[in-house]
């Protein structure tokens, strides 16, 4: 059975090699400060107390006011799964998290997908594009203040 | 030894190839004399002599039978069937509806069978056009009044005609699917039989609520 | 001119009729005709119209129910009926198909090179319809009995490749260059076993007549030449470009390969063109190897040769339901590591039976059966040795470790243990 | 002499015949090899996890099916487990394990359908996809009976399933799955031994277990790298902490071992099958409705629940501000991140081997794009 990191514990376990990067944690997430996310994603993989090698998923929630970075982390090694979250983008100017594809190459699709859908900005992602629409469509669609695009702007040409 | 596969594939083939065929051809099929005699439940020189045009042809084999593949009672199909004396216009079909293709307008002053008054309906649309028949309209059904259809055959030109009104739903053949209507399965009916369920009575209620129930909800609860 | 000529049946029959007081007819037994005396040439020319009209037309007929077999074949061994609709078991299918494919629109790419593009389709046709001019399809019934026969039909089915090419480049679509470039790849690889392993055939009997080969088969080559009969027939798989070696339509990979900006009556021709070379093929293998129209004596001979012409025909489409098709390197090396090695075996091992036996220097007599049988028993003692090492040469290697153990490379936790973040 | 050669770009798709959907390659074939690789999709895409945040909980399903419509048992399978754990729904027993019994059944489907289509793309002209897509039939045609629909199933429902499996059920499935081996067996001596199958799988777009868990590949990718992780197994869902069954493991990592993987994959789900119908009893498929009625209410949360999906792991990330629909449905789509490492399983391969290793990550579009 998989365990879960409970949310204390992990972010005292960051804070051993990381201080200062973590801003709150609950019973089961641990928020980050956002420009510290590779650092400490850095060491949760490569450390040995846990070994996070596979990373599950990355997701964002917008909540109006900011956006929620959603990492799931698990640990083959471990058996172990945890949850880090980040809150970015206050006042919905555009966010800007690190991008974590250096750690793990298994996120260059999904921030790309993210930055697709949520407009979450990811600094350091090697090929930073658009992945389900194409480039120049208006806005980012899974964001909760996207009202449906002028049709007319849909290119007659798919510039991509 | 190399190759060994390659001639062991060779062999599977062939098995199939002498095995039967596992299409069936819908809506019907090619046959000769003896399959069109069969079918017709008759000798071979019968068909031939009863009917000589349809003789020939089943001799050259381009004679036709209708075939069909059997279809689970539970199909959720087209065509729904909906008993009218049943309906409340309660709407909970539309609510429930994922993409809100049903549209109901009613005014107060229905009767019911059932449950004493309730709403006349007007207009009960379902748009089979966009249906992606996935039932929870039928599951929401607090009366057992709308069930799924068995049917799949609906063609048209034109995309308006796929709209179900009221008269068609009132006058299609009721036949409907066991989906989500468990009293369906326990007679054992089949709407592939040709059966037909037009009284309302007769279709039954999955949840029937008990008289104590009828009058608390009724009767105590409007107090 | 006429003496070799009328020595077809078939054309001494319509060439007499036309002019039977001529020189050749008389001798044959023919006493008169529709034209004079002077006239031989008109009466050729007539001849060989009607032959052709009636080649071509055999030939079409042969490839339209070549397709529907095909269709139904190939569906019966995916346990699907295949075309049934139209006619008795669906057999004008193809005609319906071909009739549909005339009404299309003929499409040419705006870039296309439009001579090229409109002549492939006619450089991919003609060689293989002339094929059907030398294959005697029953006792003297052929068009032309060359005596260079076998030569004329390799040399003549290379033209494929050149309008596969032609195709491909014509159209200006890069997917179709790939098709291009490895029909090229493809035949001028499998040309080389193909022409070689014919040479077996040839030192046996000693002539490149197609009539000759059949004459010579009193017992078929098939048994005498085992693996000249396996070299030739996947050479001819490639030059058919079937299934495993269909590498230049290879649907998975470029959809149609060259095919794919042709349309309507265009795309037909070559399509046709593709199945008449399937048909051509067919015949010839089952006249060089499967002793053509020769069988026993109260089922006519134009029965045995079409029976022999549709076994080997459904020996391809089982083989089409059946493997996959190999890569373009692997198709390759087949022809340069396996049947190019396969041949030179045949061949060194046909050469010197042929010269331990010989004794024709003089009379210029056929082996008899018996020294057949002999070398049939020689050439599969070589057979299954030289195959099993070639195979093994060529095969790729298992796997080491082929087990389904759970023996793990990479570290995952093995048994439950907490670990101290977990909740409390 | 030398031959000027330069590189030729092609744009495979989306109109192709082995694309497995809508998907476009971008490639640029150096001769036949493949020099640079860009996969470009989105030509499905219909905003699923959007039209998740406008729709009601028990709703959502029918969404799910389209998901991945050759595994939409496992799609609802995922989804309504997220839904359960965020509303702390305790799920009724013999449903539980008739929707276990629909996932294996489902998974028979999907792999079936990853083998025909490799095997397709391989160039066999149909005849192994015919076969492979008879099998499936059957467990379409047991899906009919049980839910009324083949492909769009919205069989589960939060507590369970919709309804219990009508009384001819058990025996077709019986039957079924004492068939079924010897189809497999079939199909194995047809294709695992085949020698052309062998030389054009093997070795061709090899997979690194360290490679492909940092790029998050799971499922038969991984297990043909030999890393030993099936979440079913590791982190048991359902009950499947109650049934007993083999991982298969193949080491190369390359196409062959994903489809050897695959193929063994089916007999286990023939033995999780027979496990379910053994300690299944009866009872109710679903809690009463008044313990969950059609209109959920989850309590303010989030909740992540990732099932062994036949492509990989599927998780759903459900958020809940209280209301009556998910405030942020995100789904971990398996088919979505194994193309993470197309670019490098291909370049420098031929161009045979495009397809064929496309064809071997088994992907959907439908759970590509969402």
């Amino acid at each position: 059975m998989t365990q879960s990191w409970s949310g204390e514990k992990l972010a005292q376990a960051i804070e051993a090699f990381a201080a200062g990067a973590t801003v709150t944690s609950n019973a089961t997430d641990v928020w980050l400060e956002p420009s510290r996310i590779r650092e400490v994603c850095q060491g949760l993989r490569d450390r040995p107390e846990f070994k996070f090698d596979l990373l599950s998923g990355v997701t964002v929630v917008d909540y109006i006011d900011h956006f929620e970075m959603v990492y799931h982390l698990t640990s083959l090694p471990m058996n172990a799964r945890a949850v880090i979250k980040a809150k970015c983008g206050w006042g919905r100017e555009e966010p800007t998290v690190p991008s974590v594809t250096p750690v793990w190459r298994g996120a260059e699709l999904q921030e790309r997908e993210v930055w697709d859908l949520m407009g979450v900005r990811f600094e350091g992602h090697p090929n930073h594009k658009r992945i389900v629409l194409w480039e120049g469509f208006p806005g980012h669609p899974l964001r909760k203040d996207f009202a449906t695009y002028d049709q007319s702007l849909v290119p007659v040409e798919n510039a991509n | 030894m190399q190759g060994q596969g390659l001639l062991k594939g060779l062999g599977v083939t062939m098995k199939n190839f002498v095995r039967p065929v596992h299409t069936v051809q819908y809506p019907d099929r090619k046959v000769g004399l003896l399959g069109a005699a069969k079918r017709a439940g008759v000798s071979p020189f019968r068909f031939f002599a009863d009917n000589p045009r349809e003789g020939l042809k089943a001799l050259l084999f381009i004679a036709t039978v209708p075939e069909r593949v059997q279809q689970a009672p539970r199909f959720r199909g087209n065509e729904f069937t909906w008993y009218e004396d049943r309906c409340t216009g309660c709407a909970s079909c539309a609510k429930y509806c994922p993409l809100g293709i049903i549209k109901i307008v009613t005014h107060p002053g229905g009767i019911d069978v059932q449950e004493g008054e309730s709403y006349a309906i007007d207009v009960f649309d379902i748009d089979i056009g966009r249906c992606m028949f996935c039932g929870l309209c039928v599951e929401a059904c607090p009366y057992d009044a709308l069930h799924m259809g068995s049917q799949f055959e609906r063609g048209n030109y034109v995309r308006n005609d796929l709209v179900i009104d009221i008269e068609q739903l009132r006058s299609n053949l009721k036949r409907p699917s066991s989906w989500f209507r468990p009293q369906f399965e326990e007679r054992k009916f089949d709407p592939f039989k040709g059966e037909t369920v037009d009284d309302h009575y007769k279709a039954g209620r999955h949840e029937q609520p008990s008289p104590d129930e009828l009058k608390e909800r009724w009767v105590d609860g409007r107090k | 001119m006429s003496e070799t000529i009328l020595d077809s049946s078939l054309f001494r029959n319509v060439y007499c009729y036309v002019a039977g007081g001529s020189e050749g007819c008389v001798s044959h037994g023919y006493s008169e005709g529709f034209l004079p005396a002077g006239y031989e040439w008109l009466a050729f020319a007539i001849t060989a119209a009607v032959l052709a009209i009636l080649f071509i037309q055999g030939a079409l007929g042969g490839v339209l129910a070549l397709i529907w077999g095909e269709r139904r074949i190939l569906a019966r061994f995916q346990n699907r009926v295949g075309p049934n609709r139209w006619g008795p078991f669906g057999s004008l299918t193809s005609v319906a198909d071909a009739i549909k494919t005339m009404f299309k629109e003929d499409i040419v790419p705006d870039q296309a090179d439009r001579f090229l593009f409109n002549l492939a389709p006619v450089i991919m046709v003609v060689p293989v319809l002339m094929v059907f001019a030398v294959i005697p399809i029953g006792v003297g019934t052929l068009v032309a009995d060359l005596n260079i026969g076998l030569l004329f039909v390799i040399a003549i089915t290379s033209a494929s490749g050149l309008a596969i090419a032609m195709a491909a480049w014509s159209s200006a679509n890069r997917i179709a260059i790939f098709s291009g470039l490895r029909a090229v790849a493809l035949l001028v690889s499998y040309e080389i076993p193909m022409a070689l392993s014919l040479l077996g055939v040839l030192m046996i009997t000693g002539t490149l007549s197609m009539t000759g080969t059949i004459e010579a088969q009193d017992v078929p080559f098939i048994i005498v030449q085992p693996l000249g009969f396996l070299v030739f027939f996947l050479a001819a798989l490639a030059e058919m470009s079937r299934t495993p070696f269909d590498l230049t339509e290879a649907e998975s990979e470029l959809a149609a390969g060259h095919l794919n900006d042709y349309s309507s009556m265009k795309f037909g021709v070559l399509f046709l063109a593709e199945w008449a070379a399937t048909v051509a093929g067919a015949m010839i293998i089952a006249t060089v190897f499967l002793s053509g129209w020769r069988g026993f004596s109260p089922i006519p001979s134009h029965i045995w040769f079409v029976g022999k012409v549709v076994a080997v025909i459904f020996l391809i489409i089982w083989i089409r339901a059946t493997w996959p098709r190999l890569r373009i390197d692997q198709v390759l090396s087949l022809a340069w590591k396996g049947l190019f090695e396969l041949t030179m075996i045949n061949l060194i091992v046909t050469a010197i039976l042929t010269a331990a036996m010989a004794d024709r220097e003089a009379d210029g007599s056929l082996f008899s059966a018996g020294e057949l049988w002999i070398m049939a028993a020689v050439n599969w003692a070589v057979f299954f040795p030289s195959v099993y090492l070639i195979g093994k040469l060529l095969a790729s290697k298992p796997y080491e470790d082929d087990s389904s153990e759970p023996q793990e490379l990479y570290p995952v936790a093995t048994e439950e243990k907490a670990f101290e973040g977990a909740a409390d | 002499m030398t031959l000027k050669t330069e590189p030729v770009t092609i744009n495979l798709g989306p109109q192709h015949p082995s694309t497995h959907g809508v998907f476009r390659f971008r490639v640029t074939f150096d001769g036949e090899q493949i020099a640079d690789i860009e996969p470009i999709f989105g030509y499905l895409h219909r905003g699923s996890e959007k039209l998740a945040e406008e729709r009601t909980y028990a709703q959502v399903v029918t969404l799910t099916d389209r998901m991945d419509y050759v595994s939409s048992m496992l799609s609802n399978q995922a989804y309504i487990l997220a839904v359960e754990k965020l509303c702390g729904i305790e799920p009724s027993p013999r449903g539980v394990w008739l929707r276990m019994i629909a996932a294996e059944l489902q998974r028979i489907a999907s792999h079936m359908v990853a083998i025909g289509f490799l095997l397709q793309d391989l160039g066999t002209w149909g005849t192994p996809l015919t076969y492979a897509m008879r099998e499936r039939e059957s467990v379409l045609e047991m899906f009919e009976m049980l839910c009324g629909a083949r492909i769009t199933n919205s069989y589960l429902r939060p507590g369970g399933v919709f309804m219990d499996a009508p009384v001819e059920f058990l025996p077709v499935l019986d039957s079924f799955l004492s068939a079924l081996p010897h189809r497999i067996d079939e199909l194995e001596s047809y294709l695992t031994g085949n020698e052309i199958i062998f030389a054009r799988t093997k070795g061709v777009a090899v997979l690194k277990p360290e490679i492909a868990i940092n790029a998050s590949l799971t499922g038969p990718m991984i297990r043909a790298s030999g890393i030993d992780w099936d979440l079913r197994h590791r982190d048991p869902y359902d009950y499947y902490d109650r049934v007993s069954f083999k991982r298969p493991l193949h080491r190369a990592g390359d196409n062959f071992a994903r489809y050897w993987v695959r193929m063994q994959e089916m007999r286990e789900c023939i033995t999780i099958i027979r496990q379910c119908v053994e300690q299944m009893e009866p009872g109710p498929v679903r809690p009463s409705h008044d313990d969950v009625p059609y209109l959920l209410r989850p309590p303010v949360g989030d909740a992540y629940v990732a099932i062994e999906g036949s492509k990989g792991e599927l998780g759903f990330y459900l958020v809940s501000d209280g209301g009556i629909s998910p405030y942020r449905c995100h789904v971990r789509a398996p088919s979505f991140i194994n193309l993470t490492l197309l670019r490098e399983m291909l370049i420098g391969t031929l161009m045979g081997d495009l397809f064929v290793s496309f064809g071997s990550v088994d992907l959907n579009m439908g759970e590509v794009d969402r």
